[in-house]
């Protein structure tokens, strides 16, 4: 589904993905851990085409993202993204921002489209919100928006750049459970960087580490919360963040 | 072309420099006193101080919503009505600054808006008065964030100036008009160094504002 | 305001400063323009209230001018900024509501500039619908053309410059104003020509504040000396005697 | 005071006719001249940007009294006659439009990066994400500082009086000079001036405060 | 040290606190918590006189919060506070963060200043970062500076607004560490609102419990973490926070 192969890349000088190797199959769930700055972002935002890459190859979906001929377009319509801020459309009420891709995009028929969004929205437990605008949702009930709004695509991939980091503590389980949900009971490939453990522990069935621009532990979940991570950065690092 | 060739003339063009000189004195007089007086007044009208702010404000909101040109007429033939007789230079310096002061009262207004009101709560909490935090915090920062506006506002009075041809004052525009007023061959060729030299003046200030904008970030 | 400067002996404050401050024109031929060289104002005008200045407060007294436009020129004389105007202003009994004249120090009379070779001859070959004079703000000739000629309509222009150009690039079919001000616009551009002779009188007066009649006849008797000991008719050859058309020898006094 | 509106009142009203016709002419085209050329300003090309800098770099340094007399007596020598109504709407309109450009594109900038990010990573290219995303949000942003440049084309279209215009300011010159009562005349071109300006921007402060 | 005698605050018509009672002693730790919109932020922003209270008597170091001939300047000289988001002067560099209140409020010389902020910079291990300006810093440093910032004043009493809940996991220690040898090592009267139940359990000599704009309890540490919260509300809230 998603490969890497040796890839580099720059924020001009800044060199901020080292010969990063990886291949995430279709259907895993993966969660990327790491410190502030080492990289997590960036990795994530170029598997859609959002930061270009400066080398190697990255294959996403069968397309070659390194290829300047290929139409990102086609890439993000099978790869969605949820956001830290939740990113949702502020001119567009709830059933619009779920709405408005699959119309334009997929010209999915108008009914078909309202009552898929209708669905999905009854999925994240807010049927009853369909007509506000998002300014007048709290964190939890953007985000969990947002992973409809992803989910009305019908991607083959999701992306989640710390998804609950901007919630409030009692915010935080309702969108895990949406997206443990997701997880468990479809065929979703899901990358997600987070810091919440007990998630990482239940769902992902594998672990990554970065720090410093580089991928420096791949483990399976069993494995980097059973034996404790192989490296002495990874241990450091999860003995600060263990109890937030 | 004879025509420009005549028209730029080195005593021509020495007339039009004396023109700009006057401009340029104008502008800096104007921009100075008005960034004074408009912070003051920008201040009062943020303080919210009874009474005096609501005056304040509505009077700046009658000038700001005034052509300049009334605004020239009313200084230089209604200043003498309260025994101030200015002259054409300082009378001008006085029209702009007036009208200029309110138009930055509102920049300053609303640039200390823009700071973050945590910015006085962290001053305040830390035992700052409401004025201290204002002078040494909060001021500092908007200033910088209006600096753009500011110089827009200023590159706005340089090219203001050129209404006061109307109170004869010997600025650019004034010089010019005498040029082609004694050969109105020279019309084209005055009005393309009128063009010229306010974007040369103006451009600069932007320029310069650019500049402090990088360096002082 | 109007009490300080109309209670003030006008007169009395000069001849203690030794000085008359004088609003003039700058931008009109042959009365008053800034000399582009020098940056000193010229004209018939200049030099008459040089020499009245010179004969009301002696050798040492001072000229001091003040460029003002047809607009600015009153509201300026009646805030005491300027003593006195001599700039063109034609002596009209509305005028006179607001100021004092001296007597006419040059009797003017308006007429039309025109593209040699134009159809139009005279003020009523413009009384007709569609046709357009040009004249200067604040004059007394665009009043008059509502008179002679209420079926043209009339532009007002900021000054003389702008409405020469104006009747080079044919926006308008004729200009008016006094005939000295038309004498020294043909006399630069040599394809155009006055026409219709004088279809009214302008004399032009120095005019003063009201209640400064002290101020006023001092300055009627000093330019009856300039007149009687022959400094008048000396500038009038100075500035008028070569103008082509302009028949100088009418105006000698 | 009162004797120059009982004998005046007909070119007073006619000439705040000619400002007010003026403001609006001036106003729909210089939105459209504006916009045209802050989607310039931002194009993806470096030539089209150029472009587009520079015609708001040249009018927004250039006095507008300049742009408008150079109007009004260059363009009869070579190309056509033209009014001083016409030549001051032409030159209020070209300088405001530089104004104009430079408002529109801040509001496009104002609308956050996270709009754009999040509407590209849901599916729509680039250009369906401006028209449906960006643009709505950057136009209601720009809103209350067009409403203030409206109101400086109503003050700046008093240039129109240096070029025979026929509008407020030049009518007043007029009756100032013909009555000599120059403060009570002037007096009441401000009254008229102030009774468009006031509430539009009062109404600018309050729409500001509530889209804020 | 700071008396609550039936305070009632409004913003508008809105109650934001209600029939608050509440006694701190000098040189006591109180944690606050309770469920967003609760009033927790409401309440401790009456203390220093950010908000004004509508009714009611609140007296902090002798000073009557209720009268308004109070000079409130006075008791901020005393009462420190830390925000969630810093609040750090962003047009003054570090040292000046620190140094600028003492120098115009204490007047106190600026040797004596300038020593004691480097003492305080050391305190808190930055030191180094004495010249920077805030936004060279991480949050968990600026957050460290801002506590540094209000020790400078020499405080009676120190106020925190959630200090770590802006802050990626992994600076959060560094914050708490700072904060706990407050605690243990001076004599301060401490008010912290945070969602760190490990801070609250280690240092806090009582917990207080806020929802609605009330009190509802107000239990000794031991208490609230041994037996359970006595209520239902502070249970439930407990149970919801938990591992986050
Ligand atoms: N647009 C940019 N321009 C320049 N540098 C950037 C840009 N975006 C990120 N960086 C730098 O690249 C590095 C990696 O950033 P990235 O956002 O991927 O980290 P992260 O692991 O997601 O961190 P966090 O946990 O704080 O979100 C950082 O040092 C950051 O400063
Ligand atoms: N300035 C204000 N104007 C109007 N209402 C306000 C204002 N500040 C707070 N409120 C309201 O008062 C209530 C209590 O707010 P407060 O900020 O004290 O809650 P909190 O417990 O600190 O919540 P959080 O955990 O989200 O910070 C909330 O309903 C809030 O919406
Ligand atoms: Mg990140
Ligand atoms: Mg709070």
């Amino acid at each position: 589904m998603i490969e890497f192969h040796d890839v580099q890349k720059y924020y001009g000088k800044f060199h901020a993905l080292k010969d990063i190797n990886l291949t995430i199959d279709a259907g895993e769930t993966v969660v990327l851990i790491g410190p502030s700055g080492s990289g997590k972002s960036s990795l994530i935002r170029t598997i859609n085409g959002l930061d270009p890459i400066r080398d190697g190859q990255l294959i996403v979906n069968g397309f070659d993202l390194a290829d300047k001929k290929t139409n990102v377009n086609l890439i993000r319509k099978d790869v969605g993204m949820v956001f830290q801020h939740f990113n949702l459309y502020n001119n567009k009420n709830v059933l619009e921002n779920i709405m408005l891709a699959p119309r334009i995009v997929l010209k999915r028929p108008e009914k078909e489209n309202r009552e898929f969004a209708m669905q999905l929205l009854e999925k994240v437990g807010l049927a009853d919100k369909a007509d506000n605008m998002p300014a007048q949702l709290s964190g939890g009930q953007k985000q969990r928006i947002a992973i409809a709004r992803s989910l009305a695509m019908k991607p083959k991939c999701l992306l989640f750049d710390e998804p609950t980091s901007a919630l409030d503590p009692e915010m935080i389980d309702d969108v895990l459970n949406v997206m443990k949900d997701i997880a468990e009971n479809s065929n979703m490939t899901m990358l997600v960087v987070t810091h919440e453990m007990g998630f990482a522990r239940d769902v992902a069935d594998r672990v990554i580490f970065m720090a410093d621009g580089r991928i420096i532990e791949d483990d399976s979940t069993e494995k980097f919360f059973g034996d404790q991570p192989t490296t002495q950065r990874a241990r450091e690092f999860m003995s600060k963040i263990s109890g937030h | 072309m004879q025509n420009f060739i005549d028209a730029y003339s080195w005593v021509n063009i020495r007339f039009l420099l004396q023109g700009l000189g006057i401009t340029i004195e104008i502008s800096v007089a104007s921009i100075i006193c008005s960034f004074i007086i408009g912070t003051l007044l920008g201040i009062i009208r943020y303080a919210k101080i009874k009474y005096v702010s609501a005056i304040v404000g509505f009077i700046i909101d009658l000038i700001r919503n005034l052509p300049l040109l009334l605004i020239i007429f009313f200084t230089y033939f209604g200043l003498p009505n309260i025994g101030v007789k200015p002259e054409i230079i300082p009378a001008a310096i006085m029209a702009l600054t007036v009208f200029e002061s309110s138009m930055v009262a509102e920049i300053v207004r609303s640039g200390i808006n823009s700071i973050d009101y945590a910015q006085t709560e962290g001053a305040l909490a830390n035992g700052l008065t409401k004025w201290q935090a204002l002078r040494l915090i909060v001021l500092p920062q908007a200033i910088k964030n209006m600096l753009p506006a500011l110089v827009s506002q200023f590159i706005s009075l340089v090219k203001d100036t050129s209404l006061a041809t109307i109170i004869v004052l010997p600025e650019l525009m004034y010089h010019a008009q005498i040029i082609y007023g004694q050969n109105t061959n020279y019309i084209i060729p005055m009005f393309v160094a009128l063009a010229v030299l306010y974007f040369i003046v103006c451009y600069s200030l932007s320029l310069l504002a650019r500049y402090l904008d990088k360096h002082l970030a | 305001g109007c009490s300080s400067v109309a209670n003030q002996d006008v007169l009395k404050v000069d001849q203690k400063n030794k000085q008359i401050t004088w609003g003039v024109k700058a931008d009109t031929r042959l009365f008053g323009l800034e000399n582009i060289r020098t940056g000193k104002l010229e004209g018939f005008e200049i030099d008459l209230a040089k020499a009245m200045t010179k004969e009301i407060l002696g050798p040492n007294g001072k000229a001091v001018f003040v460029p003002v436009t047809s607009s600015t020129r009153v509201p300026l004389l009646k805030n005491g900024n300027i003593d006195t105007i001599m700039a063109t202003m034609t002596i009209t009994p509305e005028r006179e509501k607001q100021v004092d004249f001296t007597k006419s120090y040059f009797d003017a009379g308006q007429s039309l500039l025109v593209k040699k070779g134009s159809p139009i001859k005279n003020i009523q070959d413009l009384n007709q619908p569609g046709k357009v004079i040009l004249g200067v703000s604040g004059s007394n000739s665009v009043k008059n053309v509502a008179k002679y000629a209420p079926k043209a309509r009339v532009l007002q222009l900021s000054d003389y410059a702008q409405a020469m150009t104006d009747l080079k690039s044919k926006q308008g079919d004729a200009l008016t104003t006094d005939n000295g001000i038309l004498y020294g616009m043909a006399s630069e551009n040599p394809s155009y020509e006055v026409v219709g002779g004088n279809f009214t009188k302008e004399p032009y007066g120095i005019a003063v504040n009201k209640n400064q009649a002290p101020f006023r006849n001092k300055l009627n008797w000093a330019l009856e000396r300039l007149e009687k000991n022959g400094t008048y008719n000396r500038l009038l050859l100075k500035w008028f005697g070569n103008v082509k058309g302009f028949n100088y020898q009418e105006m000698k006094r | 005071m009162l004797d120059i509106i009982t004998t005046q009142w007909h070119p007073l009203l006619s000439g705040l006719w000619n400002t007010i016709l003026c403001s609006l002419i001036a106003l729909v085209g210089s939105l459209i001249i504006g916009t045209f050329f802050a989607l310039l300003e931002i194009s993806k090309y470096r030539i089209v940007r150029l472009i587009g800098s520079i015609y708001v770099e040249v009018f927004r340094n250039i006095p507008l009294l300049v742009i408008a007399m150079g109007f009004f007596l260059i363009v009869p020598m070579y190309i056509t006659k033209i009014s001083g109504f016409a030549a001051g709407t032409i030159g209020l309109t070209l300088y405001t439009s530089a104004f104009i450009a430079e408002t529109v594109r801040a509001g496009i900038n104002s609308v956050e990066g996270g709009q754009l990010e999040g509407a590209l990573a849901n599916g729509p290219t680039h250009g369906q994400a401006m028209r449906y995303i960006i643009l709505p949000q950057a136009f209601r942003v720009v809103i209350p500082p067009l409403g203030n440049q409206f109101i400086n084309l109503v003050k700046n279209s008093s240039v129109l009086a240096f070029v025979a215009g026929f509008d407020l300011m030049y009518e007043g010159n007029l009756i100032a000079n013909d009555t000599l009562q120059t403060m009570p005349t002037y007096f009441i071109v401000g009254v008229l001036y102030l009774i468009i300006t006031l509430p539009l921007s009062y109404y600018m402060r309050h729409l500001e405060k509530k889209l804020a």
